[in-house]
């Protein structure tokens, strides 16, 4: 995805177990000022949805891979809010 | 090569795949769903995984193993529901020395419980169920707001209610 | 339980006889017949045993392992003939913890190689053959000669011809 | 087996593998003064067999267990003289 050149970035986010369930929803679309990251699609997310329950810091993932809350996000981008891993 | 499958996992297809006579010593590891969880009777599971990431980190760990040691590796895990006493995942590494074997193997297995995006949810004995949450959940870097990047400092504990 | 066979081994087993809903984790190794050795191609291998020791080494090993560990251990070990890619030892340890069942597989392989009876000879390709002399063999202990028996002295180099 | 009073020790000594081959057996009784140890056996079985090509310290074993060179056997014990491991 190239970075986009708009005053607004329109990216997919998941939700996944717990946290798709105290949303009570498993995926959205948030559009966000440009630029944007990781962290501001979390603070839209939890203005958005009051339910989902999100800790301070949550695992976070960007088109399929592991990343920081400072991950610069782009449109197109899916991101995704990772409660604690189980696997294994 | 999918690594996520619904499937009961057996280990013998996996130790096949990697076996050759180049490679004298074959490790594997087998997790199994225990019957109990912080003294709970845990009666069956149920797997979920955000399966396209699942895929592609389980990709990267074997890959990751496959460059640190002289070994080659196969790896799958379960998801939907499982039994207790049923393997949830099966990893054979496979080096021309037992000690590379080893420990690509025990990387491999660590790496997948800290990276790879599966949850489970546990039924108990007395008909609930909950989410597992092991108790050393890794969190999100957020290096924006250090000087140093190579210094991370611990952020303040948080003042809001989404804590966990 | 017999720890010596002719028969090809099967990991599966093995690790059935292990696996319980109280051990979470099963950690196992096999050990495969290489095609080379000191740089030379082998064809096959004969593995011969004293028998019964082997088997009274092997019991000892496996009782070890469970005593140092919270663990279940299944071990076998194949003679006789065996071609190149065959399975010469498969082990498998379950535990309640993964910690457990890689230490003390890796105990088991390592105690297995130190102290049980068996002797292989490999055929080359060149139409010769040899027993197998590893380079770190273990020498026998005498004390008898010592002052102090918790501090061995090394005995003077042989002047015999008999020294390997 | 218990230890005897008798002025000689009669044992079995096996032979494997290796020095097997080089004795051109794989068995044979030795008797040898009281007390003997396993150190006295391989002194006997080197007098005895020129072929048996044994080290200065072979690795032995007494009833079916490592054994120390300075190990006391007795009338009816089964001595073992170990080639080089090459198990696993």
């Amino acid at each position: 995805m190239t970075v986009s050149a708009a005053s607004t970035v329109t990216v997919r986010v998941l939700l996944f177990a717990s946290y798709a369930e105290a949303a009570g929803q498993t995926s959205l679309t948030l559009t966000l000022p440009a630029p944007a990251t990781v962290a501001s699609a979390i603070r839209a997310l939890r203005a958005q949805s009051a339910r989902a329950r999100l800790p301070e810091r949550p695992l976070c993932a960007v088109n399929l891979a592991h990343a920081r809350l400072d991950t610069p996000i782009s449109t197109g981008d899916e991101i995704a809010i990772l409660p604690p891993l189980a696997g294994g | 090569m999918a690594f996520l499958t619904e499937q009961p996992l057996d280990l013998t297809p996996l130790v096949a795949r990697v076996m050759s006579p180049e490679r004298g010593g074959v490790a594997c590891f087998l997790g199994v769903v225990r019957d109990h969880h912080d003294g709970r009777s845990v009666t069956r599971l149920e797997y979920s995984a955000y399966d396209a990431m699942a895929e592609a980190e389980c990709e990267r760990v074997v890959a990751e193993a496959e460059a640190k040691w002289d070994v080659r590796v196969a790896l799958e895990h379960r998801t939907g529901r499982l039994e207790i006493g049923e393997v949830a995942v099966v990893i054979a590494a496979a080096a021309p020395h037992r000690d590379a074997a080893f420990m690509a193997c025990r990387f491999v297995i660590e790496q997948v419980k800290r990276r790879v995006p599966i949850w489970k949810r546990e039924y108990f004995l007395d008909g609930t169920s909950a989410w597992v949450a092991p108790r050393t959940a890794p969190q999100a870097v957020d290096r924006s707001a250090e000087a140093a990047p190579d210094a991370p400092t611990p952020e303040p504990a948080s003042h809001t209610d989404w804590g966990v």
